[in-house]
């Protein structure tokens, strides 16, 4: 299956990237796609700690189970306001 | 319903409205972009969202604020793009019957726009 | 400085002044006159006040709430004479650095106003 | 000496004006005062509990001194706002 994966504010840089199309195995959780990213772009390592993560326009748990044609976003500590 | 917006914010747009004969109190919340920030002198910040995430968020934050504290009226605007020292970054406004209420839902929209709707600040210059 | 007046009170008014740089937050405050009083629907209030006294409390309260939250700015008028409603009461506006100082400033002035400022309710029609 | 007493709100169909002008010994307090007003003004005494004094536009107790020429005010609870 494969996902969507958006990026916002200073991560579109440190991925040199908006978005990201991803294959993923039946069964793959975020905790899953978030390794995959980080043997890819090692760089991202220092900021998962602070990111959030929303599949489907909803804030997910790393057990969250991804499905064929989901939207994940990688969101950053916000700053709206 | 859309509560994010490219153009400039004005309060003027929701005092427009008529007043409901419930609102004994409202309370409005405006951000306004600082000359100084991260201790350094700007000229305008550049804030970029999650749009469809945001909008729904704040849909749903809206109607548990009215729901939670009573508002009879809320009027949530934040702007996207640059935006200038001086000019208005989101303009949160409500009406309750009494004070208390209308503080306290303004100031719940507030914290939850800070704590996790996806609007970022991404460039200051 | 006149913070009491008979004519009717228009947020417009404090808006149009210009923002300080350093103006981060901006929280209103309206008081708007309300259908149902004490459970009776009422076509208006009737405020009066001794006024000289009311002047000076305000102006020294307003001179506490500036030091002790850092406003940058406030705006006081409460309105005298009958009021009809939807018509505004009183209007408190502030401006501050961040949204904390923001809002309790606002709030301080607002419970002030409430305790121990000279000004009354004395009919309603 | 004389004190000029000014009267607001509801308290002013109790005491039936709006300003009254008190002649007092020398001497007198707040508390003296608001009791030559309770002997000639019965009606007064249930609002007592509630009010406040204010003199020269300033809350006073019942232990300040008045002089001739104060503007006393008797100060039912507010309700501005």
């Amino acid at each position: 299956m494969t996902v969507c994966v958006l990026i916002f504010a200073h991560l579109k840089s440190v991925l040199g990237a908006d978005a990201l199309t991803l294959s993923q195995p039946e069964g793959a959780t975020v905790r899953d796609l978030l390794h995959q990213l980080q043997e890819v772009y090692p760089a991202l390592t220092p900021w998962l700690e602070s990111t959030r993560v929303a599949v489907n326009r909803e804030y997910a748990t790393l057990d969250t189970l991804l499905h064929h044609g989901d939207e994940v976003a990688l969101i950053p500590p916000v700053s709206g306001g | 319903m859309s509560y994010l917006t490219r153009e400039p914010l004005s309060p003027k747009e929701w005092h427009r409205e008529a007043v409901s004969e419930h609102s004994g109190a409202s309370v409005e919340f405006l951000g306004i972009v600082r000359r100084m920030e991260g201790g350094q002198p700007i000229e305008y910040l550049e804030y970029e969202a999650y749009e469809p995430m945001a909008e729904q968020m704040l849909e749903r934050y809206i109607q548990q604020a009215q729901e939670q504290f009573g508002l009879s009226k809320v009027y949530f605007r934040h702007r996207l793009g640059k935006i200038r020292v001086g000019e208005i970054a989101v303009i949160i406004g409500v009406h309750a019957p009494h004070r208390a209420e209308a503080f306290a839902g303004c100031q719940f929209l507030l914290e939850a726009l800070k704590r996790d709707v996806p609007i970022w600040k991404v460039r200051a210059g």
